[in-house]
Order: C-alpha cells, then structure tokens, then sequence
C-alpha cells in the first residue's frame, strides 16, 4: 500500500472550511460589549482549516506509519511492552468515570474513591509498603516525589546533611536527573563485572551523608542484584534510605517484594507493570509506596476509608500536593482493572512468564551475539555489539535498524550506558513462543547479513534514518509559511 | 486469569533451550528472605465480564455530571467530538512508545509536531513542547525555567493562579531554592508588589481561577521593568481563541493545561499540560520536542530533537526529570484543534462567554444574590449566595444540579461565593434552570428561620 | 449540520469549471412538478454534542437487561470480548466496501475465508456463504436451495423452529410455489409426519425454540429415506461446541444466526445469518462466497468467487437476490472465534447449560411451578408457573428481572409458561435471585385471592 | 512498512493456548449427566487456538491491507461511499440501544420505539410517501420486500394476471433478481440514445399484465430520468405500479421526492444515503416506503403512537413478517442520529454537494475520457474506455487498478451493463475540492502513461491481480490441513 508521507494539517488547509461545528445558542447578548476591547482578539485564532473526513484520514494515515505493540513485537528493554488489555479501555471509558468532575464533593465520587482505596492497597500488598500514593503522573515524578519525601523526613529528623543521594551507573537517567531536582547531591557507584553494584566502591558512601541509595532491582541490566541484602543492611546502618525504581517490578510480581528486601520508598511504573497503554510517549502513573514512618510524608491526598465512606486526607507530615487533583486517574482505573482480572495468581504467572520469556530468548540468541553479563536474568537482557562495532563496523543502532525492516521494532540502545554498544531486550510475557523464534531467528539473520545492509537500514520504512544533527543544529520545532 | 499465551508445551521447550526443569529456578537469584513464599494476599481474579461488570458498578456510585454541571474552578466541561477518541484509540498510536525510533514512528512523531505549532499559534510563542503531567506540574517547570535562566532567585505568583497549583509551587520551590511571594488579588485582579531585580519571574493566570481577565498587558510590562520574565498560565486555553495572546500582550513562557480542549474531564486525569516559550528561552524548555528534518534520501521526516535538554543524555545536569508525558493526551488535543479549526474554537469560546453573561444578567436580579467582582471575566462568575453555600450547593444537588465551586476554601475572604462555570455543553435552557433553582433554594430555608 | 467539505470558494471554482451559475441549474433536468419547494419538514438540524445528548435521552427510556435477564427466545446474551468491537471499529474493516478491488481488500476477504472455515468446522459442513441477513433469512434460503435442488414442492417444518422463523417462511414460500407443511411437536420434540417423495426438505431447529435438544440423527435419517434434504437449523451456536453437530448426524445444509457468538442483542439486529452445506449443494448456496488463489505472481490471496450464483452476474436467472450482507457482524463472529477458541466457546456452552440445569433442579421444587417437558435440554427451559405468567413477568419486571419468554403467544398449548433462558452471562447468584424471586412472586396474589 | 501477508488464523494455532476465558461458576453439577451421551460431543469444537494478543494482532494487521473510506477517496459509482461519521457509532453503542433484548416487552423499550416511529416518520416525508417499514436489512431485501406488496395488492384486487415486471437496461442486478425470486417475470427494457428509458420501447409493456415498473432514479448512469413524469402517467394508466429504487437517492435529498414523481413504492439504502458504514459488505438497511392503498400492505410490524405508547403493529393487508425481530436496528439508530443532524437544510445540501462534485469531476475528466452520456449528471457518472480499449487495450479495469497503485479505490466497473468498459465513478458530497482534483490529475495522468504499465498494475499493493478463474475453477473456500 502506498504508505507515503502525510502532509501536514497546515498544508491541507482551506480557508473557510469546517470541521465539527459546536453546540451555539441565542442568549440575545454578546459578552464582548462587556469587556474592554483591548482584551480581545477579534481574529481568530491560527488553526488549520479541515473536514471532519480529512482530519480522520489525516490521523488515520498518520498512525499507519507508526509501529505499536498491536502491529508488532515491541522488544523495547526496560519499557514492558506488553499486551494492553482492551477491556481496560472500556472500563476507563464508563461515563461513570470519564465524565466525572474533580471537584465534585467526595460524596458523589464514592466509587471514584472506592476504587483508589483498593488500588492503594493492591499496591501497598504487592510491593509490601504500608502506604501509597497514587498522585504521580510518571515514574520520574514518583521518583521526584519519594525524594521529596526524603528530604523532608531529613528535615524533620534534624539530619539536614543528609545531602547525597547515591545511584549505580546502570541506573536509569531519571534517578539522578530526580536526585538533583530534589537538591540532593548524586554520587554514581560503579557496577562490578558481573553488573551487580560494587559493595566496596559503595562503601564509603555508607555515611552519615548518605540520604537515599536509589536501586533498580532487577537492574537495568536485567539482573537481580546479588547484594541486595547486604546493601540494604550497609544503607540502613549507615542511617540512609532504600529506594526501590520500580520500572522492572514485572519480573518479580507475585514472587519478590521490595518490602520483603529491605526498600523503604518504591515507585510503580503502571504503564509498564500493570500494561496501561504508552500512547507514543504517555500517559503513564507512578504511584509511590512507602514503609512505616515514611506513610506520614506521601504527598496529599490519599484515600482513606471512615465510617464507611472514602474520604481524602493529608497525612500528617505530608510534603504536600505534588500534581493537580487526584492522580491520573483513568489511567488507574485501567490498573486497576488489570489487578482485578489477574488476582494473585494471575500476577504471579506474568512475572514468571515474563522471566521464562526472556530467558528463552537468551538462550536462542547466546553464542550469536555476545551477552553483557552472562548470568540467569529476569525479565530483560543486555547484548553488546562491541565486537560486531570493531570487526565489522555494524553497530547497535544497525542491528536495531534492519529489525525494523523485518517488522519488528528495536529494542533499547545505547542504554544502560555501562554497556558498549548495547542493545537491551525485552520480550515481556506476552509474546509467544512462535513470536519469539521468529524474532531470534530474524537476529541471527542479521547477524550474517551483509554489513552495507545492515548499516544503511532500515530499507523499507517510511522514511530512513533521518539526519537528528540537522534537527538540532537548525531546529524547526512548529510549522510556518514557506516550510516544505 | 492472565495474557501469558505460554502452554505448558511452549514452557517446557523453552526450559528445555534454558537449560532449566521448573520456572522457579529462574528465580533462584533471589535470596531466600527476599522470596516471597506464600500467594499476595489480593481478591482473586475475575473473567473480564466479571471485571466489567465490576467496574461498572464501582462507576454507577459516581454522580455523572450532566448539562447542569456548573463546577468548572481548573477542569472544564467541553464538548468533545467523537472522532477524537476514535483517533486515540487506533492500535498504532495507543500501543506505541515514546518516538525512539522515528522510522516507524512518524505517526506519532508529526502529530506531536502539529500538537507544537498549535499551541504556539494559540499562545503567541514560538516553541511548545510535547506535554508535560498536567497545568500545574507546567506551572512548576516554568518557574524552575525562570530561575535557571536568571539566575535570581524570587517568584512572584498572583493569588488569582490556582489554589492547587500555588499548592504544588510550595512543595517545589525549596529544591530551587527559591522564594514564593504571593501577590493578592484586588477586586479580583492581580496588583504585582514592588518588582526588584531579586525577581526571576512573575506568574499569574488569565482568565484567572476566579474567572478575571486579568490585564495582561500591564502585568507583563512591570514585570519586564524589573527585568523578570513574565510567566503567564492560562486558564481554559479555549479562551485563546478570543482573548489577546499570551504572546501578543508580553508573556514570554506560557503554562496551562490543556485538557478543555479535547480532554474528558476524567476526575482530574490524565490531562495534557504544557510550556510554551519564546524562542530565546527554547534550550531550557523541559520535555520532549520534536523538529522536522530530512531523512538520508532527503525526504522529510520528523524525530525528537534538542534531547541534550533531557535526563537520559544529562542525567543529574539535566533540565527536567520528565520522561513519560502525556502523549496520547496531547494527540487527543491535537485532533480536537483539527476538528474544530479557528472558528469552531472561537464559537466554544464565544458560547461559554456568553451564556456565562447570561447567567450573570439573570443572577443580579435574583433577590439575595450578589455579584462579588466587577472585573471582565469569562466564562466564570462569582456569586455571593444568600446564607449558606455549601447547604444551597447540597440543595442543587439533590435536584440534579452540580452546583458552583466553593471558594471560601482557598480563598476565605469570600465567604458563602459560589463560582459557577459555563461552557456550550451547558446551553441557555440549562442556565435558566439553574437560576430558577438558585431563585427557590433558599425559600425552605427562609421559612425555616421566620417558623 | 453536514459533512460537505465545499467552501463557498470551493463551489464558485466548481461551478466555473462545470460553466454553471448557481448549484440549482444542475438540478434543472429534474421537470418543475417533480421539485420539491419547500423545505423538508423534518425537526431542525442539532449539532453532534445535541445529537448525542437527544440519543442518550432516548436510549435512557429503555430497560437495559443485566445479570438478571433470562430472555433468550431466539436472542442470545452472552459475553463478548472488548477486543471484538476495537477490531470491527477499525476504519479499514468498518469503512470498506464489499470487496469487489481483492488488491486492495485482503483484510476483508481473509477474514470472510477464516469465518467459512470456521462456521464450517462448527456445523460440520464443507461450504458457509458470507452471511445473509439473519438466521430466519438464512432458513428461508435453505428451503428455496432445496426447493430448487430437488424439483420437489413441499417443505416440512418443524414446529420447534423459531416462530418468527415460520412467519418468514409463510410469507415467502408463495413466491417459489412451494408449499408448507407444520409437523407438531411431542413432547416438545419433533416428529415427522409421513414424508414422501414431494418432500423437497424438512426443516428442524436445534436446540429448537422451547430448548430441548431434537434427536437429529433421527430426523435427518428419516428425511434422507424420503430422498429429501435434511435442513438444520441451529438454536444457539455455542452449542456446536458441545453437541453433536448437524454435519455429524446427517444435516445436509445448515442455518442459523450467528448473534450468541460474537454479537451484542442490538434490539434484533444487526445480525448474522448464514447458509453453510455439503460440497454437492456448493453451486446453490446464495450470498457472496470468497475463495483462496494465486496472484500474478504466484502468492496467495483471497477473492469472491462462484459469483455466477449472483445477482450482479446473472439478474433474474440468480439464485438470491442479496448484495449487501452482514458483513462487519460476520467479521466480529469471526473474532469472537478466535479468541474464545474451542475451549472457550466449551466453556461458555457449559456454564449455560450448567446454568440451566441448576436452575431446573431449584425450579422444580418450588411450589406450584412445574417443568412441562421432559426432554434433553440445552440452555433454556419451559416452566409452567402457578396463575398468570404475563402477572409474573410484570412482578419479575417491578425487581428488575427481564423474565422469561411468554410461550403462549405462539404455542397456545403451553398457557401460563415462561422459557427461560440462561448463559454464562447470568451466573449463579443470578440464577438464585430468579429463583427466589420467582418463589416469593405469587405470594401476594395468592393472598389476594384468600382475602 | 512490511505490508507483508498475514497467515490465517488455522496457521497460526498452538494446542492448548487460550485466548479470551469466559466467566466460570461451580453450579455442583454437569449438564451432560442429564442428557444421553449419543447428542453430546466431547471432542471440542474445531477451532484456531490463540492469544488474546495474537488475535489483536491479526486483525489489526489484516485490516492494514484494506482500503476504507477513513484512508481514501473510495469512488465507487452507486454505493454512496462518503463519509461515515463517527458520532453515529457512539450512539449505536449506547447500552440502552445496544443492549436491548428484543423480545422485551414494548413498555420497557419505549425509547428504541420512539426512535423507530419517528424514523419512520422522517423517512416518509424525506420519500413523499404515506408509510415506511424499517424491517428490511439492504436494499436488496426491500425490493422484495416492496414486490411482495405489489404481489399481494393485485391478488387482494383480483389482478392476478398481472404478472410483468419491467426494468430499464440499466438496472441494477438486484432489481431482475428481486422481482423473479417474487414470481414476477421479468421484462427489460432498452434505454435511449440519451440514457433514459427508451418511451418507445416501454410502451408496449403498459398493458394489464403490467404489475411494475423497477425504476432507479437518478438512473445508475447518474442521469435524471428525463421521462419520468410520462412514464409515471404511462405506468398509472396502465393499472401498473412504479417502483423506486432508493440507492441513488442521495443525489435528491431535499430537491425532489419520488412521491412527488409519481412513484408508488421505494426502497432507501440507509448505508449508502443516510451514511451508515458498509463495513467491508454490511450491515445496511433498506426500509420500504409506500403510497396510498399500499400502506396497507407492507410487512409486519411497523411501529405506532397509542395513547403516548409506542406499540408495533401489523397492518391491516400486511404481506406478514420479512425478517426476524425489528430491523437491523442499530443501523436504524445510525440512520436516524444522521438525519436529526443535518436537519432539512443540513440533507438538502448533502443532495448538492453530491452533484456539484461529481459534476465538477466529470468537468475536469471530461476531454481526456470519453463520456458514457454527455450531460448534466447527477451524483455520479459514467465514463467509457472503449477506444482506450481499441487503440491501446487498455480496459476500464486497467485503469480502475492502475488507480490502486495511487493509493485510491477504483470506480465500479463494468457496470451498468449497457455501457462497454464503463467506469462509474461517484465522488460523493464528502470529498474536498483538494481531493477531487487530485484524484482528477490522477486520472489525467493515468491516460497518458505507458498501457504496459496500466495493464500489469496494481504495482504496490499487498497482492498483484488475483486469478479468479482458478479460485471458481477449483474452488478453495476453507481452511483445510495442508493448504498453504
Ligand atoms: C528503569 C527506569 N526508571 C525510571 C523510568 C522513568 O519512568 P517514567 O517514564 O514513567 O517517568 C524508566 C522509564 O523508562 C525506567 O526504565
Ligand atoms: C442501484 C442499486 N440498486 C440496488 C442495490 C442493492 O442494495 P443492497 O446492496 O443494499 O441490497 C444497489 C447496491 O449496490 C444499487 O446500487
């Protein structure tokens, strides 16, 4: 078919032509004779000009150049993308809760109410922490957030040189980007050849600076950190915090809990564990979990339960509001039907499966590529083409490149960056055996392909690879007269 | 229940290329006292018609807002076509990631550009980024924008922002620290204090939370006098289709959230907020952004650009921590400005000013009510309710009518006022209805006292 | 309101390039007397948010049925994936023509070929046509197939075929001089009458109308001695997946209507009828057909095909007359299919019989209901209730249950009887209520009549 | 994108992999205890086992070889492919109309049978006639349906010898096959020089064996019937009844009426006119309407206010029931949302814009294609590639695949009949004056290009021409064990 591109909504305008007309009424007066003419704008304002029919072809052909997890296996590392259930879509479409209003009184908004009760603690039992807030819009608020939390606990136990918060060099650019928004100080430990961190260069940070040591488990690597237990006993010693970046919980569900392993702050990325849909870039939620006095800072509000009506309330030593209203609410409502639908065992399973899956495909791709770290890993793996890159300069991008031109989109490169020329896999456990042999199989077809092939793909997409040094050296960030 | 598509016979060969006999030793890496032994302790599964018909009952205890909503105070009732959650709901955008890779990802990729230019033809700036959470967490990061770029250190904030959103300044501004100077509200309008060269920026919103128009011009020009940036948040952004500017009376960054246009009011999420700048402030701008370039043939393409910004290339130097946004949220807006184009946004606009005239017209003449400001305003008034206002809003509920939003909470020199939003999805008959309901809520209540 | 796109510009351009004035000149072929002056009197134009609000209005005056509706009758509840209606509301499926450009159609055709095969397999034929309109459609063409097949006139029916099934035929049958003939039921089982060599078919349903399982082996072996076809017509589909099935005891064309699997109730319709037969009978299967070949370069692709059976190739010498089918509902069966796959579609089977079978266990001690027949059974059961069941209906209405289905109406035999009908979609606590429900219903007439 | 081909559903099964799992209860009992094992299966049914994922998957991807009206410009003459509008799609899907049972009692579906009356009611005045039935699921079936009144209305009055039906050249296949499944036979008659029903030839047929005359107008050749009125007079006089044929009536929305041209009875295809979506063959409806006397007889039941109720009755000489239940009924709430949206003024000008863009197409292909008749047309018109046939052998379906290649559907060809390698080509009210002239350049285009290459298209799409004759020869009409 003819995927060609799609001009944009301002090359197809027409002046005068209509799209949805609005709901208008005779109120027989006109409110501009009420204000004062130099508020108001008497042009209107600058959009494009369509039908209703040329602005669903539009976004129709649009999205037909675009790769989803209902087109194609999506091996992004460290994302989890996963089927997303559509029945999670009707559910967050009952006009009981997509029509309802944030300020209406928490009487008229029980149900609302009810289901982030449960919600808080379906997650509170599957991370093992006392108490969650669902306020964060994304993992990297939550992060923010927990920090917050951090800080303020410091502060409220006279420990205010509590300053440095210490991230391992796998870790996630959104640990030490929070870190530093909170005012922390970031101190980066080094991993150990075999990508656990590295107990004696962690060490010396176990102080009386030490404010939080943030941890990714598995790590990005997609491996459990071996240490773990030691490492929790060295940060509770030394008076510090155990901060838990949920991203990767989809490979423990059911069988491992932060709680249980010693982390006293966690965040949930629901768009990834619990399968809410990416949307090409969001919505997501990140709720925070907390343990024991930390309960008293989440952000405000949290749901609670009296007298058998839910209620909103802050806790007691609450860092305060940290979004506008109440979470992103319809994006809970699909976890939370993802919870229900699962129930425990249902849990569990996807954790395992999740972990068989990409052990699985470990195992199909170990002696074709090289691994990063040979070991059992969880949910997810590193390749490095280190070798590929030296001996026949193709490098990861390549590799990620031509797996689209089979259909497939890329996994994660170039990421965690302790690894060269990484390419980071994972399958999630939604994707089946056949899906999988004929993702391997495709890999080690590329692994014998012509480098020129491979390096210039991909070949059969709508467009190739596009020149990102020209995107930022002379940035075009809007569309005006005269582009083309 | 689960979307595991493994079979017993599929586990089994993959065990067998692992090398493993059960799926457990997989997870023999987890030490013991780590390892939970015993099922999570949740309500078990249910078919998705179980789920279902759960979440349907949990949705029928919600009260459904309908045309005799008049609660708007930061989220507001408009009317959104169909075609826009037809789009969202496309398998290739919904199910996609952020655009990593823009060759199969241009779908996304162009309407995240369109969604940028849009929003700057509204706002009169020159670059707006690709979402961020929400309009108060847009509020934020313009502040923080503001104080990195000069290098000062205050922030004056109008009392007539959002109650939540100058909530969440002060949970933020220690990490900056910075300082919070709140600027109050005279006859509903903002008064800047003194401006002296300590000042990073200012920020006020217009329409303000208590419906004003505020006068922008005046606000921006002191502002740029104490050489402050001027911060501008906008309240419902359909009001940009008939009031002046952001750009055009002297903003520099603008903030809001842009939910009104496109979004379903959601209980509060997830919306769309979003940060708009003038050129010159563009590298400090947080989020995603997305640039048209060509590709290796010379054809024209679009990826994410200007990333040096963001927190995977600069970790803990970077300007943001944000990484998910709102994406889909943004393409719904996106399509919503395509369907309604320049004249069906004005009309929204128009619609909702002018039923809120209405309403005023009507409101004066009732005995016992009284309006609270004389200031411009939009779609949102301010009333002064004879006695109680939470006992006349539990009266309109009981007849159907989700009444005004109580102020006094945020702002208790208004007490027993009432802020009553309207908007197109209301109509007149609506509003009528309403007064006729506000004209007898207190009768019962009068009775009570003379008995 | 409209969908036109033309601006007034947009005409004016037309109109020069066609070398007209006015829009009306090209109406000027149509004669003065034949031109409506006036404007249709119809109500005036709403736009789509008024649009929605009038429909929601009306659809809010209906009784929607829950867990507690046990009408079955021909209309089957059961639940149907969410997945089903995000794939028939793709664009591509939804906004496609009949599949005349195969190149440009392979979504459609592959999908019509996967329902064939399907249907096919859960009949136990070698041939299922696309759809027809609905099942009672698909009988009557089952009986003009056999009609012609044989050159024979006379058709016996069952009278456990659906009612409104009969009707169709009685106003149909005429027209292909054929004549019909009703075999009673016994015992709420059909029994043939003599069948001799005028026999053309015969018709039965099964599970027929009042629920029981026919013996079908039988029946299809007694109409084949008499040299005739044996048409099956099949009650709920999601029987085939427990029962035998038509092709297993003889059946040579098979009918029904596809609803159960995969099709909301829709007040009747959209529905999907369809026609599937042995191989011999190919050549007269009405409806579109789509078949598996090559394209030019030897790949595999699908297209219609035996389209000299059609109307648009042969006019009055077709065999149908049908061109517009049932297509989307078609394809959303053929979904429901996959993701329920055979043990799904068992289990769904069985926890509606199961269902039924529990309730028949309850029903039958209570006081003064009695089980009428004494027959297998599949998902619906006749109970004959103490006084009026049209009262007891009504009752059942006043606690929101939608009971069963008044027999009486078209089997005047069974007065007082209701059919009730159960699927997994009931569940059990459902099934408790009813029958609570139906214990304590007469208690008050009862008193009544003591009084 | 890899448009590649989709393996079926039976090629893709795994034994044992679930899909969707339905609700389970424990009832403590097993059904087939109670009923002899010889009705029973055990064996499960025959079919594809997969995941809910790949179920997703395979449709979404199979729909991506489609054409739709969402993803171009779909000109096919006389099936009225405009716009579909999505709001109709809600409304279809509201549980109080979606959900409905329809064996309910009428009190507790007031508001489907409100609907229904005042549909009946809109489409009666939108017709000029006296009483509608919105029982027939397509066209098609309301054509026999309406014949069967035709059929009974003679009987009731003792003409039974009237059995002729006659039907223009021109017609649509349905019509003949109609009329002959309704025991009528079937006469046809030529058309003109000018493409309208030759007087001369119809004459003889207007006698008392004459029981109607199928009409469709504007006729398939997109022409107003030029002799409409003497025919009607012609027809009358005769005894006989005139028949419209509905499908072309999107041209004459709010301009003319057949009741006012003299026609007795009309059938309307709601998916074509009133814009309910085709959905790749149907659903569609094709309700009847009918003057005078015939009111009386059509099919049972139509819908009435008693009292403020809304009940279905039969009328007095009804024909019976055509179908089961009410109708295709959410077609129905389709067909009514569109009405109450366009309103009198919003219908009249889907009627002129319908005409004005296929004359304007017709303007600017005229000269590079030859014109079946040259005249003011309609809503759509006819080309003929007879001499690009003669000279250069190129045929209309050359061109109509070539047209596949540019990324639009194809007109219809080969119909009607009486024009050779005609091409029918129906713009519809809903494409912009930007598509019209693409779609024109084209086409301009496409009759100067290499016939080589017009003859071997279509080039880029999923598959190139499909051999028809070895799909009927032998024909493959299932998945069976060893296809490929
Ligand atoms: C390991 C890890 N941490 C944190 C994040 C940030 O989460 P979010 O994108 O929800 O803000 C991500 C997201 O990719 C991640 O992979
Ligand atoms: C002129 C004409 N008449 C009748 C019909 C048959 O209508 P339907 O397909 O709804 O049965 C059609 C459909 O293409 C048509 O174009």
């Amino acid at each position: 078919m003819s995927l060609t591109a799609e001009p944009t909504l301002f090359e197809k305008t027409s002046p005068g032509r209509r799209g949805v007309i609005p709901p208008q009424e005779n109120t027989g007066l006109n409110w501009r004779d009420e204000v004062a003419a130099e508020l108001v704008s008497e042009k209107p304002p600058e959009l494009p000009e369509l039908s209703e029919l040329e602005v669903m072809r539009h976004f129709v052909r649009l999205s037909q150049l675009n790769y989803g997890i209902d087109t194609t296996m999506y091996p992004l590392g460290s994302c989890t993308m996963k089927y997303n259930p559509r029945i999670n879509e009707v559910t967050a479409r009952l006009p009981g809760f997509a029509r309802l209003h944030p300020m209406q009184s928490e009487d008229t908004a029980q149900g609302a109410l009810e289901m982030m009760y449960h919600l808080q603690n379906h997650l509170a039992e599957i991370t093992g922490m006392d108490g969650i807030t669902l306020q964060p819009a994304a993992g990297a608020q939550g992060e923010l957030t927990a920090l917050l939390m951090v800080a303020a606990y410091y502060r409220k136990r006279g420990e205010d040189q509590r300053k440095v918060v210490v991230v391992p060099d796998s870790s996630h650019g959104t640990n030490p980007a929070s870190a530093a928004l909170a005012g922390f100080d970031v101190v980066t430990v080094p991993s150990n050849a075999n990508g656990d961190v590295d107990l004696e260069a962690l060490k010396p940070h176990l102080n009386e600076k030490l404010a939080c040591l943030m941890l990714t488990n598995p790590s990005t690597l997609g491996l459990f950190e071996n240490g773990i237990q030691t490492i929790a006993k060295g940060v509770h010693e030394a008076g510090g915090l155990l901060y838990y970046d949920g991203a990767n919980m989809n490979a423990l569900l059911g069988n491992a809990r932060p709680g249980d392993m010693g982390f006293d702050l966690v965040h949930l990325n629901l768009h990834k564990t619990f399968s809410t849909p990416h949307g090409g870039g969001g919505p997501g939620a990140g709720p925070v979990g907390a343990r024991g006095e930390l309960v008293k800072y989440l952000p405000a509000p949290v749901v609670d339960r009296v007298d058998g009506k839910f209620r909103f309330f802050k806790p007691e030593n609450s860092i305060g509001r940290i979004r506008t209203f109440w979470g992103n609410f319809l994006v809970l409502v699909r976890a939370y039907t993802y919870i229900r639908y699962h129930g425990p065992q249902g849990l569990k399973e996807v954790g395992e499966g999740a972990v068989l899956a990409a052990n699985y495909l470990l195992s199909r791709l170990k002696g074709h590529y090289e691994v990063a770290y040979d070991r059992t890993c969880m949910h997810e793996f590193v390749l490095t083409a280190r070798t590929s890159k030296k001996e026949k300069n193709v490098k990861a991008m390549d590799i990620a490149k031509r797996l689209l031109d089979y259909g497939y989109y890329a996994p994660t490169v170039y990421f965690p960056l302790i690894v060269e020329e990484a390419l980071m896999i994972e399958p999630t456990e939604t994707e089946s055996l056949e899906t999988l042999n004929r993702f391997a199989d495709t890999m080690l077809k590329i692994a014998e392909e012509d480098p020129d092939l491979v390096r210039s793909a991909p070949h059969s997409t709508p467009v190739s690879r596009l020149d990102e040094v020209r995107a930022a050296r002379k940035p075009v960030l809007r569309w005006e007269e005269g582009l083309s | 229940m689960n979307y595991v598509p493994h079979t017993a016979g599929d586990r089994q060969k993959m065990l067998a290329s692992i090398g493993k006999q059960e799926v457990s030793e997989l997870f023999d890496s987890i030490p013991p006292g780590a390892r939970l032994t015993r099922a999570l302790n949740l309500p078990e599964q249910l078919s998705e018609y179980e789920v279902a018909l759960h979440l349907e009952e949990l949705a029928s205890k919600n009260m459904v807002p309908s045309r005799l909503s008049f609660l708007g105070a930061g989220a507001y009732r408009h009317f959104v076509p169909a075609v826009v959650d037809t789009i969202i709901q496309r398998s290739e955008f919904m199910t996609a990631y952020t655009p990593y890779q823009p060759e199969v990802s241009q779908g996304t990729l162009q309407s995240i550009f369109e969604f940028q230019t849009m929003m700057c033809n509204l706002t009169g700036m020159d670059v707006c980024n690709a979402s961020v959470y929400d309009g108060g967490c847009a509020a934020v990061d313009a502040v923080f924008m503001a104080l990195s770029i000069s290098g000062r250190h205050k922030v004056v904030v109008s009392e007539g922002l959002h109650p939540q959103t100058r909530e969440l300044l002060r949970t933020y501004i220690d990490t900056h620290a910075g300082e919070l100077i709140e600027a109050p509200l005279q006859d509903g309008r903002t008064v800047w204090p003194e401006l002296n060269d300590e000042v990073a920026c200012t920020l006020f919103q217009t329409p303000n939370f208590l419906g004003v128009i505020e006068d922008g011009a005046a606000l921006c020009a002191r502002t740029k006098e104490a050489g402050a940036i001027p911060v501008v948040s906008v309240g419902d952004p359909c009001s940009l289709a008939v009031l002046k500017r952001p750009g055009d009376f002297g903003g520099e960054i603008v903030v809001g959230d842009a939910q009104p246009i496109g979004l379903p009011l959601s209980y509060g999420g997830p919306y769309a907020g979003f940060v708009a700048c003038k050129k010159q402030h563009m590298r400090r701008i947080p989020g995603r952004l997305c640039g048209m370039t060509v590709d290796s043939q010379g054809r024209r393409g679009f990826c994410l650009t200007l990333q040096a910004r963001e927190q995977h290339i600069r970790r803990d130097k970077a300007f943001s921590n944000i990484c998910t946004n709102q994406g889909l949220c943004a393409l719904a807006v996106t399509v919503y400005l395509a369907l309604l184009g320049p004249q069906g946004l004005k009309e929204v606009a128009d619609a909702s000013a002018n039923l809120a005239h209405y309403f005023k017209k009507q409101v004066a003449s009732l005995d016992g009510y009284k309006l609270v400001l004389n200031q411009p305003f939009f779609h949102e008034v301010l009333v002064e309710c004879p006695g109680s206002a939470e006992a006349l809003l539990k009266t309109l509920e009981g007849r159907g009518i989700v009444g005004g939003y109580l102020v006094e909470k945020d702002y208790p020199q208004y007490k027993n006022c009432l802020l009553f939003c309207f908007t197109e999805a209301n109509g007149k008959a609506a509003v009528d209805e309403l007064v006729n309901a506000l004209q007898h809520a207190h009768r019962p209540l009068e009775g009570a006292t003379r008995s």
